[in-house]
Formats: structure tokens, C-alpha cells, sequence
């Protein structure tokens, strides 16, 4: 069930890389949340859209999270506006 | 004190140069340049494509920087790093330390990459006789990283 | 595998293409440069020469290139070191090393300087506002070549 | 009391590198020995020339020799021919 674009709600710019992108088939998209959510929230309400996004964004797998370009953990706060990345695990150098 | 994200190639002498323009005091540099290599896991390599996250990835480079800066006694530290199409044979990246002496450089110079393989965003795409792939994570990488004792 | 003792100076990036020239299975290349410091034991130093003992220091670095060979997993190795007058700021030598990977390069090129100003038979003599001075070894330097389990 | 160049006895080349050089005023000398001579004994008897040479040379002084371009302990046999360095602590890189 997509986040519902209601006014009341605010929204959050979800971005996705890499692999990610390739696998779910989205670069970003704009996600209406619902007061105060936390990052595992997010990534467990991605997950129960099924298909890919339940294999890619399982618990199991290494999928880093960033808020607004800073790495956080399951328990951060997610805040209207802000930018939320999934980010498969990096190759760079 | 400098980190680009480039697609154009660069020299390691110029900017090694550059960095320690009008330093005297420096006696050592240290200076790691990834290439890319025609191949992986056993598969040859044809091409290579370099993806990262703009504005993140910056940030992450600066923040790996300032933390070589606090661990190790240098006094120059430059990352250039190239994303978009790359051939095997290219260079990916360049790490240079500028120091009094080398110990410290060689360290801060190994610090850095270590750090970088693990913490800065960027993604491989390689070009396989078996088609694209995205490169996956090594091990190694974690464990090279975890010797510095991560501060995070 | 080259050994050079020159005047001129040298092209850092030139030197590294040349020696990892078509072979794409590098995946690291590790380089070291020593400079003049313009200031040494608190004295200003306004210029150095650079004396060796011909036939001897080029069989000893070339012995110390192979020990770097038999101890790490890297394809290829350089030593270029200059001789003369230089001034500060100048390049004094260059270690390059390449390899597949990135651990043995740091490794070995550190390897190499390390055992390099211990054992191959360079001196520097300095000016200083003082008159000029031989340089006196390093016990940092000793030690660390001593890290490395010397196999005499 | 120097090597005396007589022709019985076989003669070896003698070089001082860096700094031995200026203190001792001497860059090489061809020095007769006679028959098997080790390094030490060569170093004690250039050091029993006395002066500079007895203060550059003496025991306690890190002076590292080599003969035919490879370092030797004091132990090593001198033969007809070699040349034989005293090399000053090295200073390079």
C-alpha cells in the first residue's frame, strides 16, 4: 500500500541506488509519512509492497540507509522533507 | 585538504605537486592510485561504469579526509575520484598525503583508501562476457577497514 | 624491476604508466616520493648533495627490490634516486610499486624506502647557516627497517 | 706503519666514502697486504695510524665496510684485488 498523497500528511523524498534502483525498477519517489516514523519503519513498510522490494529490502540484507546524506541506524527519526537513501553496499576506490 | 569527484582522468605527479606547493617543510609523499583491472572474480572485464550518490558521497570524502587529518600527523591530504564509463587499464582514484615524514603518510595514505572502499558511496557496474553486473562488496575491504578501529 | 640513480628528476605519473604499461592486471599502484625539507634538526637547510657509491648502490637497491619481491605479491617495483646538488623542495627518490591488489603495494613499497635508507650507500650533506654538515642517520629509520625482521 | 708496496706481497684498493673521505683527507689508497688479511685486522691497522684515523676508525664507531660492493663482517678475508670501502652510516631517501 503506497503512502497516500493526502495534504494533511507530510512527504519525504525517497532515493534508491545503484543495484537498488536496477532491482525495484525506481530512482526516487516522493513518500507521504504520517507524523513521526523511524527508518526501520520506512524500510518495513517498502518491504510489505512484496515482489522485489520484500527480497531486496528484507532485514537480512545489506542495504545501508541514509538520512539526508549522513548513515544512520534503524531507530533514526525520519522528518518531513527530509531525503532518505538506500544504498547497496559500496565498491568505490 | 581537497576532494574532487571528477570524470576526467588526472596526474598523480600535478597534483601531488600542487598539494604540497610552497611547503617545505614536507619530506614525504605518499600516493595510491586504483586502477581498474580487465578482471574480476575470474570473469574477464571490458568495461567499468562508476555511480555515486552527489552530495552524499562529498560529504562522506571530506568526512574520511578530516578523519585521517585527526588520526595522523600530515600535513596535505587530497581523494580524486572519477564515476561515469571507465576501460580496463584506467585509474579510478587518487589518494594523495603530503607529510614531514612517511611513516604518518603512508599510514593516513592507507587509512584513507581503506576507509573509502568502505564508507564512500560509489558503485561498480562491470561489463562481463556474461553481460553487466554490479561489483559486489569484498570482504577484505571490511576487514582492511576494521584494522584502523573504526571511530564510528 | 628497475633501478635508477640519476641527477635529473623525475615525472612520478610517467614513471608509474611506464612501469604498469600494459598490464591490466594491476589493480594498485603504491608511490613514494621523498623530498628536501627545507629544515633539518632545527637548522635551515639551503640546499643538500647527494653522494652514492657507484656499482655498490646500484646492486644494493636492486637487492632490496628483490627481497621486496620474494616478501609481497606485487607485479611490478621502481627505485629512481637522484644524486647532486638539490635544493629543498626537490624530489630525492621515488618508490613505485604496483600490484593486484592494495595491501602488498603499501607494504612493499614502504618495505622498500624503509630498508632503502638503511641500506643502500647514499649520503646527504647539507648547508646550513652553520656551514655545511653530513646528515646523520635516523634511529627512526633504523627502527624502521628493524620492523620489517630483517633477513639479513 | 704503512703497507709497504714491495712486489711479493699483493696489493688492495681502499675507498672512503662521505664524510671518512674529508676526515680522513683520503678518497682511496692502494694498500699492500700481505697474504690472508681480514677486515678487522685492515681496520686496525689503518686505525693505528693514529690521528683522524684513529678516531674515525676506532672500535666503538659505526662504520660499516664492504668489500667488492658487499657489506662484510669483521671477520671477512681480504684477498689480492678487492676493493675494500669504509662506509659512514648511510643518509639516503
Amino acid at each position: 500500500m503506497r503512502g497516500s498523497p493526502t495534504l494533511a500528511t507530510s512527504v519525504v523524498r525517497i532515493v534508491f541506488l545503484a543495484r537498488l534502483r536496477e532491482a525495484l525498477g525506481v530512482s526516487d519517489e516522493r513518500y507521504a509519512i504520517d507524523g513521526d516514523t523511524s527508518v526501520g519503519a520506512l524500510r518495513a513498510a517498502l518491504c510489505a509492497r512484496g515482489g522485489a522490494w520484500a527480497v531486496e529490502l528484507a532485514p537480512g540484507r545489506a542495504v545501508r540507509i541514509a538520512v539526508n546524506h549522513a548513515l544512520v541506524r534503524d531507530d533514526a527519526r525520519i522528518a518531513p522533507g527530509d531525503e532518505v537513501a538506500f544504498l547497496p553496499p559500496v565498491t568505490g576506490g | 585538504m581537497a576532494v574532487r569527484i571528477q570524470s576526467a582522468p588526472f596526474d598523480a605527479q600535478a597534483e601531488a605537486d600542487a598539494l604540497r606547493e610552497g611547503d617545505r617543510d614536507v619530506g614525504a609523499v605518499v600516493t595510491f592510485v586504483g586502477t581498474v583491472r580487465d578482471v574480476n572474480e575470474g570473469d574477464a572485464v571490458s568495461s567499468l561504469e562508476l555511480e555515486h550518490y552527489p552530495g552524499m558521497t562529498e560529504k562522506a570524502l571530506e568526512a574520511i579526509e578530516a578523519d585521517a587529518r585527526a588520526r595522523f600527523d600530515v600535513r596535505g591530504v587530497l581523494v580524486v575520484h572519477r564515476v561515469g564509463p571507465l576501460a580496463p587499464g584506467d585509474p579510478i582514484v587518487l589518494v594523495v598525503v603530503t607529510g614531514a615524514h612517511r611513516g604518518a603518510a603512508f599510514d593516513a595514505c592507507r587509512f584513507v583508501i581503506d576507509y573509502l572502499k568502505t564508507r564512500a558511496p560509489f558503485w561498480k557496474k562491470e561489463r562481463t562476457p556474461h553481460g553487466e553486473r554490479w561489483v559486489e562488496a569484498r570482504e577484505a575491504d571490511d576487514d582492511a577497514a576494521a584494522r584502523w578501529g573504526a571511530t564510528r
